[in-house]
């Protein structure tokens, strides 16, 4: 290795308040643009607070996924997470409704986590003990558990009795995601497994020969982001009433979405809040993308939105490094 | 020095399929010791280490410590039983923060119903930074703020604050400045003052006789015999190592034979900031130019640069004919050719096969005017130069990865001689490589040199330098401090004044 | 399953699986070598699943094998079901292609292998696309194609609304370029420009579409993106995408509480329609159109055995009607005969199969549920 | 870095030979598993497939092209997601330029591949963002894109082109295009280098490989590899509609990977991989449609079958971490 790696620590700008800083600069130059351009149906507080809760559900999930992407591992069964998870959750709220109005919710909420997390589990063990890469093995997964999915819905609209759909909205959604966000951040920060997780995806030979047990907190951190899908399959069913099992891949098109919040997650890492600003990004792509429709821009604009704003903010806090191997 | 046994290495044997790595081996470490391990390269020493610190399984045989048995399975289950290492490579993890790195695996004392109290951690942290004398990490920081150097600090810090028995120190020497070096040594003796012993291996023969109090000596995995330090020299020790007397010229042997006049290169006023400034010099025909300093001196960046691998270099470097050499494709083109420091990631493309490595430079030649490559012809011209190098392999088609270090850096010399090459900038050409190979590559440049081919060297081994090079410059902070003929009379102690 | 689906019992969650192999092992002696390619979008999904249902068991009664493949209405896996059901050996195929463009290559692929070719859900349009209605036109395989008129459908719709005094509507559609949904818009479009021509002093406004895909979060998304917009807005109008979409964005407007202001129409079915349409959070509903790729079934089925013949020259064009539902009463039935149990019974279903090519046509017009209740009191 | 004896390496001799033959092995063993799954299948027809075989293997084409370009791009420790956005931007751009001449709309769907894949080399190469972020960032903005073009109706190709159609041409085509790149890979320095970089990047740019240039290079030339495969796409297609080419991503990577590539590329990637891989994929998949199993049975068996298949042939043994 090279001694002449890096010059000495230098003190700079850096650190939380330049990340929150940059985050906020980013949501108001957002929010500044398309109030100049459309006063009138856009970016009053109410509003910006439903621009913040539309990007509720994929930021739980992405704050899970961040254990795993961390690890420097992939994972390509999220939608497919997401939809087995809520239809197993609609299916037993909907069982449990009937006899008692308050196990609708602890059914729905049990049965969307811990399938998530059953989902994230399998995910785990087979690249685990295959030795496949995770990127591989979650794609031939996510075939079979859309299968399954199908299975459960047998053909039908999985609905959520509406007296469970309490989630969905303000301030049900909040409360799910901030208690979501405080866990993972617990786990992240006050538990040995963010250094772990830190720890393998830094190195996972030197992590090894320093007595963590890789395989398990990989499996681990699978099943933690299994488990945060769960969380986000409540949030989405909670939002849109119901779920449809999807086949032919068709799953994967929820995958994007907490993926690029993850993306927020790793290029904000370096300022110390990876956490927040999967919050405050996908706040910040709402922004834009409620901006857009108030224009009257066709939808087709979202994806566009996404994928360009994600570039840029990637492009804008990715330092080009001489020399650095980037794959 | 006590008579009092430490650490009792019992019978040890380990085989990696059919290589015996170590076989029977057999001495013991006295409580407040360093302890020397000696031998070339793949003798056996980092793995008998590793067995000790649980990252290799013990294929039959037994440490003892202290009278009990050391069964570890990793480094964390090592410490607990009072062992420690501290290796040649970086031993931290970036992401985490200074604190988290010293107690990695240690985490549970501060760990208190399932939380992590990251702020004990960090003030315990700063506490042991304090006490070992380096204020200016900080616990808090992430470890990726700090360079080399520092996080080699840190590693002795978690490697020795919990007052282990055993520390081992793996070739850590030889990453470090002097410096740092100094550092390390300082901790060593306090783990020897406290009682500690110290598994200090080096192929640094001087550094090994100055710092340890008994030397074990290793060779082919079979333990050859332990002497105290005081009693024996440098070339005893050679001599337990090699099995036999060297023969033959080590260095060149000439004095006084006139440099060329004529300059085959020229370097102007090469600045790459932050790393060198204003380095001049011309290169001339025939020629073994030396460059010595310390580590951090620049010296290396200087062969980088003439290599055209420097980024935002300034300044100029001029062919004789006048060719600006700004870039790696254009220094190849001109016939200069570059070994790396740091071989596994720049010199040699370590997941690949021989054949590929020697060929890569010379595909244009290889392909000739059909553009067009073929399996044979890429063989053939492989064959040739490893041959010519007498790379130890079994075919052009092993992968390099598996070839020892000495074979990796003559697979790259191969390469360069295939490409044939006049410039020749080679950076640390005997870094991790023991005497017989050493011999090799000495009486190599001589050969090249005789064949009127120009040679850079750029070695932290002062010794090599005064016995190889025509003229020789020395690096400091960046800039060259002095330029020294070849003369019989030159000493280290001349080089090391104009160095610090 | 089988047994549940023929006493047309609840669409019980395993019975469209069982189904499938029931069809393909059953033999009957007349027809037994018979085999039928459904080229699907999905048939898992709630509407695909129906369709799947209906054709599992006239196969059943008819002793045909069917055999699905879903291909996501993706183009290339459009044309690709078409190829992989001619080489498993189908004799002929029924199809919902995504755009007109596909059947070229369907129809080129059916003629090769002489297999014959209807569509349902779908006619291919003599206006957009000639040379391809010439080519089926020409295709001696090309048997036609049984379609809602989606535009007549779109203007209905709106019709209901505008009646209701709605005069700011938003639109959700599920995908962008969806020949159905193109054809449903093109209608709501023209219902209000009539309007428009008619009361020029009480304009109606058609928002731009909100795109859903075809899960329910979608839905609520665009119906919120549209109440953030244009928070006047009086009517949305989901227009597909088997039910989801309209799931959601029915909840959005409960979690906005809204449902009384603003008024909804769809062409999805929902389960608890009845409900909805009673407490006002439904306006209206068509639908229905599920024993849509039945008669296609049914043509395939005969040019198969060679009743129907000589399709050279011609293009058969069969419309379908859909069904409206509006009140609670309407859905009371329209649950009774068609969500219930299938509107035909085995028996009816084999006998459909022995019509003339006329009468098929005949019967595919007049699906109602007044006819479903009558035949069912027989 | 362990350091170890020269002599040890002459007693390597034997387990050398047996390396060696582990990875023939390897190299083969994708092969015969497409034979045994090609007969398995056929019997499970009833001979059908081979009886059809042009119909079985029409979607092959488009697989095999667009894998071609993937495949460099892995073979140098890349990834590519955006390659179902390029082929639906591309046949696009076929679509409406072939009214006015089919060369001119080959052309322009090549160069519009060619665009994309310079936007992935641009923000890959010139601003260091891994490869994968990029590609999925472009993936969605150009879907959007493909949506937005695709809103009011599809976009639909002139009958100049799609008269074209006749599967002698597309096999024609897709073997020009396989035996230029194959050429390429296997015979001139362009296969080395793109192994070397996967193998070693620094390593390989310090023997004289301009590594940035390549790695750009190799992404337009993907993105143009699958413009010319959305050729052949509308070729068959005839239209582009707002899913065209959606999950090809997907498809693509189960394909090299069914063929045995090693997904971190480098040395040991072999330009079979790209044909095996395509036809193991297509058979696989066509042969359970054609078995008439129901949807989410036919997915639960193609999920289990894929993963017993990597597990099998897939080189883990090259590959020191798994992610
Ligand atoms: N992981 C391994 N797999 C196979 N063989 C190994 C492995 N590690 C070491 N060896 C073999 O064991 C022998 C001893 O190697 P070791 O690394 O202990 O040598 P060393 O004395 O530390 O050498 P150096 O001075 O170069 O560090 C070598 O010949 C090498 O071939
Ligand atoms: N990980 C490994 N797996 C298999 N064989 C190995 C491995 N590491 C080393 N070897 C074998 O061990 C032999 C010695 O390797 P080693 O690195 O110890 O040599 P070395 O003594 O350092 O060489 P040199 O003296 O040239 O520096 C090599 O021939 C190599 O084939
Ligand atoms: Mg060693
Ligand atoms: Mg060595």
């Amino acid at each position: 290795m090279d001694a002449t790696a890096k010059p000495a620590a230098k003190k700079k700008f850096t650190g939380k308040p330049a990340g929150y800083g940059m985050l906020v600069i980013f949501i108001f130059v957002a929010w500044l643009i398309f109030k100049i351009l459309s006063p009138s149906n856009f970016g009053s507080p109410s509003q910006m607070m439903t621009y913040f809760n539309a990007g509720l559900m994929a930021a739980t999930g992405a704050v899970g996924f961040y254990f795993v992407m961390v690890m420097g591992m992939f994972d390509f069964s999220i939608g497919a997470n997401i939809m087995l998870s809520a239809i197993v959750g609609c299916v037993f709220a909907n069982k449990l409704v009937q006899s008692n109005t308050g196990l609708g919710y602890v059914g729905f909420v049990i049965g969307c986590i811990v399938t998530g997390a059953l989902v994230g589990l399998c995910n785990g063990l087979f690249y685990v003990k295959l030795h496949i890469p995770s990127m591989i093995v979650t794609t031939g997964l996510a075939l079979i558990y859309e299968a399954l999915g199908s299975y459960f819905a047998g053909g039908q609209l999985q609905t959520l009795p509406s007296n469970v759909r309490g989630l969905g909205k303000m301030p049900g959604n909040l409360i799910v995601a901030a208690m979501a966000f405080i866990i993972a951040y617990i786990l992240l920060n006050y538990t040995k497994l963010g250094t772990y997780t830190y720890a393998i995806g830094s190195d996972e030979f030197v992590a090894k020969n320093m007595g963590i047990n890789v395989d398990l907190y990989k499996v681990l951190a699978f099943v933690i982001s299994g488990a945060f899908f769960g969380i986000e399959a409540i949030l989405t069913i909670s939002f849109g009433s119901s779920m449809e099992a999807q086949t032919g891949m068709l799953s994967m098109s929820r995958n994007f979405v907490p993926t690029m919040g993850c993306f927020f997650g790793l290029a904000f890492r370096k300022y110390g809040i990876p956490l927040p600003a999967i919050f405050l990004g996908e706040f910040v792509i709402n922004i834009i993308f409620y901006g857009f429709i108030a224009l009257g821009a066709p939808t087709a604009i979202q994806d566009v939105i996404t994928g360009l704003a994600l570039l840029l903010i990637v492009a804008i806090t990715t330092k080009v490094r001489k020399g650095e191997v980037v794959k | 020095m006590s008579d009092e046994v430490r650490l009792e290495v019992k019978n040890l044997c380990k085989s990696f399929g059919i290589t015996k790595a170590v076989q029977n081996v057999s001495f013991n470490v006295y409580k407040g010791t360093i302890h020397a391990l000696i031998g070339e390269n793949g003798s056996g020493k980092s793995t008998l280490t590793n067995m000790l610190t649980g990252i290799y399984s013990i294929d039959s045989g037994e440490f003892i410590l202290d009278g009990k048995k050391v069964n570890a399975k990793n480094q964390v289950e090592a410490n607990d039983q009072g062992i420690s290492i501290i290796v040649q490579e970086i031993g931290t993890l970036s992401g985490l923060t200074v604190a988290e790195n010293i107690f990695l695996g240690h985490e549970q004392r501060f760990i208190h119903g399932g939380f992590k109290n990251t702020g004990a951690m960090n003030r315990e942290a700063n506490k042991l930074l304090k006490e070992f004398g380096f204020d200016r990490i900080k616990a808090g920081d992430m470890i990726d703020n700090y360079n080399f150097e520092d996080r080699k600090l840190v590693e002795i810090v978690k490697a020795t604050y919990f007052k282990p028995k055993v520390l081992v120190v793996d070739e850590t020497t030889t990453a470090l400045s002097q410096e740092g070096r100094e550092e390390l040594y300082k901790h060593m003796n306090r783990v020897r003052d406290y009682g500690g012993c110290v598994i200090f291996i080096s192929h640094d023969l001087p550094e090994v006789l100055d710092k340890s109090d008994r030397i074990t000596v290793l060779r082919d995995g079979q333990y050859i015999d332990t002497v105290n330090s005081a009693d024996v020299t440098e070339e005893d020790l050679r001599t337990l190592m090699v099995g036999r007397e060297m023969t033959g010229a080590y260095y060149r042997e000439d004095y006084g034979e006139k440099i060329s006049d004529q300059v085959v290169l020229s370097v102007k006023d090469v600045t790459v900031p932050g790393i060198i400034s204003d380095v001049s010099f011309d290169l001339h025909k025939g020629e073994i130019l030396g460059f010595g300093g310390l580590s951090e001196s620049g010296m290396h960046e200087v062969g980088k640069a003439i290599f055209g691998a420097s980024f935002d270099r300034e300044g100029s470097v001029t062919l004789a004919d006048g060719t600006q050499i700004n870039d790696i494709p254009t220094a190849i083109k001109h016939s200069i050719a570059y070994t790396s420091k740091d071989r596994d990631n720049e010199s040699v493309v370590i997941n690949q096969s021989i054949k590929d490595n020697i060929c890569l430079p010379s595909l244009d030649q290889i392909a000739g005017k059909s553009h067009l490559l073929s399996d044979r012809k890429q063989n053939e011209f492989a064959n040739k130069y490893a041959k010519e190098m007498s790379v130890k392999m079994v075919n052009v088609n092993q992968f390099v990865s598996e070839l020892s270090g000495g074979n990796k850096q003559k697979v790259v010399v191969a390469r360069w001689i295939g490409k044939d090459s006049d410039i020749c900038v080679f950076d640390s050409p005997t870094r991790g490589i023991d005497i017989k190979v050493k011999q090799d590559i000495y009486q190599l440049l001589d050969k090249m040199r005789k064949q009127g081919k120009s040679i850079i060297m750029i070695s932290e081994e002062l010794m090599e330098l005064i016995g190889m090079c025509d003229r020789i410059m020395i690096m400091k902070d960046g800039k060259i401090n002095g330029e020294v003929k070849r003369s019989p009379e030159l000493s280290e102690n001349d080089l090391i004044g104009m160095m610090v | 399953g089988s047994s549940a689906a023929k006493s047309g019992g609840s669409s019980s969650s395993s019975s469209s699986g069982s189904a499938a192999s029931t069809s393909n092992s059953g033999s009957s002696a007349k027809s037994g070598d018979i085999k039928i390619g459904v080229s699907i979008w999905s048939s898992t999904d709630v509407l695909g699943s129906q369709c799947k249902k209906i054709i599992d068991e006239a196969a059943k009664a008819l002793g045909v094998k069917v055999q699905y493949v879903d291909q996501g209405h993706v183009s290339e896996q459009v044309t690709a079901s078409v190829e992989t059901l001619a080489a498993a050996g189908c004799q002929g195929i029924i199809i919902c292609n995504s755009s007109d463009t596909e059947m070229q290559s369907a129809i080129q692929t059916c003629n090769q292998n002489k297999v014959y070719l209807a569509q349902f859900f779908r006619v291919i349009s003599k206006e957009n696309s000639p040379d391809i209605y010439k080519a089926a036109t020409d295709s001696p395989y090309y048997v036609g194609a049984v379609h809602e008129n989606e535009v007549e459908n779109g203007n209905k719709l709106v019709k209901i609304l505008l009646d209701k005094g709605d005069r700011d509507i938003g639109l959700i559609g599920w995908e962008q370029g969806d020949a159905t949904w193109l054809g449903r818009w093109k209608g709501y479009k023209q219902g209000v420009e009539e309007w428009n021509k008619k009361h020029p002093n009480d304009k109606a406004k058609l928002s731009e579409p909100q795109y859903a895909g075809t899960s329910s979060d979608g839905g609520a998304k665009a119906c919120q993106a549209l109440l953030q917009a244009d928070p006047k807005i009086d009517a949305i109008i989901p227009a597909g995408g088997g039910g989801d979409p309209l799931q959601g964005a029915i909840a959005e407007l409960e979690s906005e509480g809204k449902t009384k202001d603003v008024d909804v129409v769809s062409t999805d079915f929902l389960p608890d329609l009845g409900k909805r349409l009673a407490n006002g959070s439904m306006a209206a509903e068509s639908g229905g159109h599920y024993c849509d790729p039945l008669i296609a079934f049914m043509l395939v089925y005969n040019a198969i055995k060679g009743n129907y013949k000589d399709f050279a020259g011609k293009f058969n064009d069969i419309p379908f009607p859909y069904l409206y539902v509006s009140s609670a009463k309407d859905y009371e039935d329209y649950d009774k005969y068609f969500v219930k149990q299938l509107p035909y019974t085995d028996d009816e279903l084999v006998e459909m199969s022995k019509l003339s090519y006329d009468d098929l046509v005949k019967k595919a017009a007049s699906v109602s549920i007044e006819d479903a209740k009558s035949r069912s009191g027989k | 870095m362990p350091t170890k004896t020269v002599t040890a390496a002459e007693t390597d001799d034997e387990a050398m030979k047996k390396a060696s033959r582990m990875s023939l092995m390897r190299t083969l063993l994708p092969i015969v598993g497409l034979v045994i799954i090609f007969v398995i299948f056929n019997i499970l027809t009833h001979g059908q497939m081979i009886q059809g075989l042009a119909l079985t293997f029409s979607d092959v084409y488009v697989t095999l092209i667009s894998s071609m370009g993937v495949f460099f791009i892995m073979t140098m420790g890349g990834l590519d997601f955006s390659q179902g956005s390029i082929l639906g931007i591309a046949s696009i751009v076929i679509c409406a330029l072939s009214k006015y001449n089919v060369a001119l709309a080959v052309i322009a769907g090549v160069a519009a591949g060619a665009a994309i894949g310079l936007i992935n080399a641009f923000f890959y190469v010139k601003r260091k963002i891994k490869s994968f972020i990029v590609t999925i960032c472009t993936m969605f903005l150009f879907r959007g894109i493909i949506k937005y073009l695709t809103s009011n109706t599809p976009v639909a190709a002139s009958a100049n082109l799609t008269n074209l159609y006749s599967v002698p041409l597309l096999v024609t085509l897709t073997a020009i295009v396989l035996i230029i790149g194959f050429i390429f890979f296997r015979f001139t320095r362009f296969g080395t280098d793109l192994k070397a970089i996967g193998a070693g990047e620094t390593a390989a740019k310090f023997a004289g490989i301009k590594t940035d240039k390549t790695k750009f290079l190799i992404y337009v030339l993907a993105g143009a590899i699958t413009g010319f495969a959305a050729f052949i796409n509308v070729l068959k297609v005839g239209s582009a509609t707002y899913n065209s080419g959606s999950m090809l991503e997907t498809k693509i990577l189960i394909a090299l990977v069914l063929g045995g590539m090693p997904i971190s590329g480098g040395a040991k990637v072999n330009f079979l991989n790209v044909v095996v891989g395509s036809f193991l994929y297509v058979v696989l998949n066509r042969g359970l449609q054609m078995m008439g199993l129901t949807t989410p049975t036919q997915q639960l068996i193609q999920g289990i079958i894929f993963l017993v298949f990597v597990f099998i042939f897939a080189d883990r043994e090259s590959l020191t971490v798994i992610k």
